[in-house]
């Protein structure tokens, strides 16, 4: 077995945006992501997902650093002015059982 | 004024959702209801085509397709100049009343069946027809025909959303299958359309009143807009329903056509072609004020404006 | 005794369910099928009440309302000081009996109904009245009517939930809209009615036999209570109905409304106004013990208690 | 030829998916549809029971589940040798061919009505019996008669699956409970029957233009068995029909079953039991190839099957 | 591109608590929250969702450490004793274009 | 009020493994678990949820480092090789009122 330090972002934003986000990390390059359902609120106010409009996912995308910060950078420059988006990123350890794993 | 079940049921969410009752429909079953709706109107209208030469129509159809590039630049420079809105806010809400309701188009049906009124049974066609126009509108008031723009990406997303696709799938099988052909599946689309409806409804009260919220925020232009511009934009298509030679039924509903607002199709549309667009603006103005406006009050003053012009027009 | 089909949909549910069959409905599906359920029983109220005086019903309604704050009251004592539990879950579970299940009242319509037996159309009055008060009795049970407590929040959350509202909801629209209005509806909400009780009843069997494995937790006592206590109530509901002077169907009703506990309003309103209370504890009880045993051996046996006190009592 | 207008549903959605409308059928809404489809089929086949003996049918089952077994022994061999599948993949496959499609069965049974045409009305009880057999095999062909499977665990899942219990349970219902019981659940169950099979098909259609992109990877051999397999199997089915006297309808639906290949509880069943087969490979052939062809091309065509045997077997 | 330093507290427990936690969180002055539905299982037992009253939520929080203790406490101390309660705090960077960010 | 330094492994694998992964945890010992609905991509390709057998779960379980490890390595041992599966761990602080907590 064998553990690797990496970077786990989590992006929440309107659901609107899951295409789009999702050609985006295509485009980046990312391995994989996670998508869940989410509602919430923030700056731009209350979105419980009443309606189509008001609903936000919770995307999460694990990678090394310099992949994250290129996702993070594209998603603030691209979609944080028009969009509800929030962004953070931690630190977490991904198992797999051997050095290159199942994808790479 | 006797007030069809189905709008007691809208008012019934109205007043749930103001006094914040913990009640709402589950979002998969809000969308069931929607496609059943979409489906049996888009089913009802092709069935009356199936029995039309479409040659016949086209000169109609021309005409209310006009319309739904004319309603938009109508509404823009009221919104702009007088309401003073943001440019692209200006263009987003006149993307949202040029275009149509089919939740206001269901109710104005009933009511028309209700009170046995005739009405040309093809209207779906001219509903699905109106449901797209203003968005480009809109989205050129903004962009100009700017090579910028991914039009590709638009166009797939405007012509491709669900209600679209709906309407005009179930127009193109009742057009094929014909009247007996449909006839078959009218256990679900049809003996339950206005049970349906009235739940559709119920769930349309309580969003509405979530709005009620946010129209503090925007203020008395937009309850007058919400509420002046669809009588307006009613006089515009009882107007044109007399030129074309409908009924009173048909005159009424297309009066309700353009007096409608859209609150699913052009949101989403907007949120991807005019993102900078306050989008709470637009829905507040569709789903909170001129919803609830055109069921409670509106389709009964269309009928109005629908039998006036027929007794000058006539 | 030959078994309605809706109750052959429980006793499915039940057993797949206790051989843990992967199966269960959507949730979104069970709250579609439950507010059906409740808007039909409604609505069906409210039409008959169109055709009453409401100032006759006056005695009966108040009648009523007195047994819904007095049930609790009996249950109480039995719970504190046979059945030892802690003061918070006896008030608690005697706050679950002493309320209603619409799902219960379906069934026995639909019992009656079969059986073509007459009953008063408006007792959908008495069911939305008896959702209610023993709520409150269980929260004075524990914290007295101390100005501590949050009332207003409270008495928000148990008069505006969602049964209350769908009921009470479908009273006003079937009142207003009257037997005519309403049979425009009749095709989501009378034709398909009872498939639709049958389906709820097929989840409510898979929810009750996932309630099994907590009955050995709670021992005897509970199992015990959740039997002998309905048939007590079903005693005082019948009782009441020939005081009322109910038909027997009526009669037949009011006992069955008296022996249903609550699984639904009263447990959401317990969690948040007596937290301390165990709500497994009260859940197994009416859900998994109680509901089925009044499903399949209740309802006949509340026939016979309304039967016996016309004999005697007529 | 003339289309069903549930075939355009299908055919709706499969180019609405082609093109990449932005839609679908919330989950919970198509297993609700599902849910009624396999209880209204279960229900009319349990009607239908009450009035055999079912001594007179034991022949006909046991060859019934008889070819069962034998189909995905067919199957397999040309899996492995020709197509050149793993053995593991190769079994997976044979097991999905080998069982049923309740939607395919339900297409066939409107295609009959429509028509007019006599069918034995206990097909369904035919329909649960193939479900299971050829998931055993595709195993046994894998794992052997190993002492090491898991076999409880591997038999609870394939056994209690969501569509064995809910078709099992429902021909039990209608056995108990009879015509005149069932008649009374018939609003939600039969009348809108056709309807629900409507939008079941719809979503059908897209789910299986999604598929579309898969087909490209595993090439023309896929492809080649998904449309020839069923022919071949057709023809069993077609001739065990007319061996078992059953008419060109019943002997229709027998083929029609053959020729079918499961999507839902063969993938579940699979992914517990031989999680090391390619899962998309199955749905793939079963869902974008077999499936379409089924309900455009292959039900008429079976049709013709059973005309011919009975021609020549008659 | 600002990053900072921050906290993500995160509460799982029992739906019924959603509106009530929301009014917590806008007095103890969070900017923001997001939640979606969760199933689980702890000490008070399996929440499996199968009833209202036993399904779960998953809300998440980002603030400064401060805060995170506020609201921490505040939960243990409030909803502990009798309701289905989880509470974890761990570290993230959020990611704004500037250093005021959208909301603050 | 008590806090612990403590491991959160996140597992997002098929939905048909729910039950035994639920098995699982209790052989393992561990005091509870998380699970939300969620869809995404990864190396075994799209799984949107659009057919049953195409949708994740998300699974988490706050433990100590030990037992994350355990359960990391059964679930690779046991499910890498036929399943789509992702494991991730990271370091989060429960919050508890007291040290012994409610469930140990
Ligand atoms: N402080 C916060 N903590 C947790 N979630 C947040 C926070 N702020 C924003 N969010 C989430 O991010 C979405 C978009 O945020 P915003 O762009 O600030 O409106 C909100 O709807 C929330 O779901
Ligand atoms: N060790 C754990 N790991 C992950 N989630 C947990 C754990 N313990 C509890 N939970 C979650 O928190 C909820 C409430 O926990 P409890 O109050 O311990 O019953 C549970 O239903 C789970 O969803
Ligand atoms: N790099 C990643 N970032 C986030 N989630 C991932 C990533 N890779 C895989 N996943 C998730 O884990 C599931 C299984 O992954 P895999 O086994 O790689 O197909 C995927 O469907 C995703 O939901
Ligand atoms: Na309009
Ligand atoms: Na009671
Ligand atoms: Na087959």
């Amino acid at each position: 077995m064998f553990t690797r330090r990496t970077k786990l972002i989590t992006i929440i934003t309107e659901s609107a945006l899951e295409h789009t986000l999702i050609d985006d990390f295509d485009r980046l390059g990312a391995g994989g992501y996670t998508i869940t359902n989410a509602r919430g609120k923030g700056y731009t106010g209350v979105r419980d997902g009443r309606w189509p409009t008001d609903s936000n996912i919770r995307v999460e995308v694990i990678c090394d650093t310099e992949l994250a910060d290129t996702i993070a950078e594209h998603i603030i420059k691209t979609y944080y002015r028009d969009y509800a988006v929030m962004v953070y990123i931690g630190d977490v350890t991904v198992v797999k059982p051997d050095k290159s794993g199942k994808g790479s | 004024m006797s007030l069809d079940p189905v709008v007691l049921f809208f008012i019934l969410g109205l007043c749930a959702g103001l006094v914040r009752a913990e009640m709402r429909l589950p979002s998969a079953i809000y969308e069931f209801l929607s496609i059943i709706l979409l489906l049996a109107i888009g089913l009802k209208g092709g069935i009356e085509l199936s029995k039309q030469s479409i040659g016949d129509l086209l000169p109609d159809t021309m005409a209310v397709v006009a319309m739904g590039f004319v309603l938009p630049l109508l509404a823009f420079p009221l919104l702009r100049y007088i309401g003073r809105l943001e440019k692209v806010d200006a263009a987003s809400v006149a993307a949202h009343y040029g275009s149509v309701s089919v939740g206001t188009y269901a109710v104005a049906v009933t009511y028309l069946t209700a009170q046995q009124i005739y009405f040309e049974e093809y209207m779906p066609l001219f509903l699905v027809l109106l449901e797209v126009p203003a968005i480009l509108v809109g989205i050129v008031l903004v962009r100009g025909i700017s090579k910028n723009t991914r039009w590709g990406k638009l166009l797939h997303e405007v012509f491709l959303g669900k209600s679209v696709v709906l309407l005009l799938g179930g127009l193109l099988i009742g057009w094929v299958a014909g009247p007996e052909g449909v006839e078959s599946i009218a256990g679900l689309f049809f003996d339950p359309f206005k049970g349906v409806l009235a739940l559709f409804l119920l769930e349309m009260g309580l969003i509405a009143a979530s709005q009620v919220s946010c129209l503090r925020r925007y203020g008395l232009f937009l309850l007058g807009f919400g509420v002046v511009f669809p009588i307006f934009s009613g006089l515009i298509g009882g107007g044109l329903g007399v030129m074309l030679g409908l009924s009173i039924g048909g005159t009424m509903l297309l009066a309700t056509l353009a007096a409608s607002a859209s609150y699913i199709a052009v949101p989403a549309a907007m949120r991807i072609a005019l993102p900078e667009a306050n989008p709470t603006l637009s829905l507040t103005a569709a789903l909170g004020i001129t919803f609830p406006f055109n069921i409670i009050f509106g389709i009964p003053l269309y009928h109005k404006f629908a039998e006036y012009f027929h007794t000058i027009g006539g």
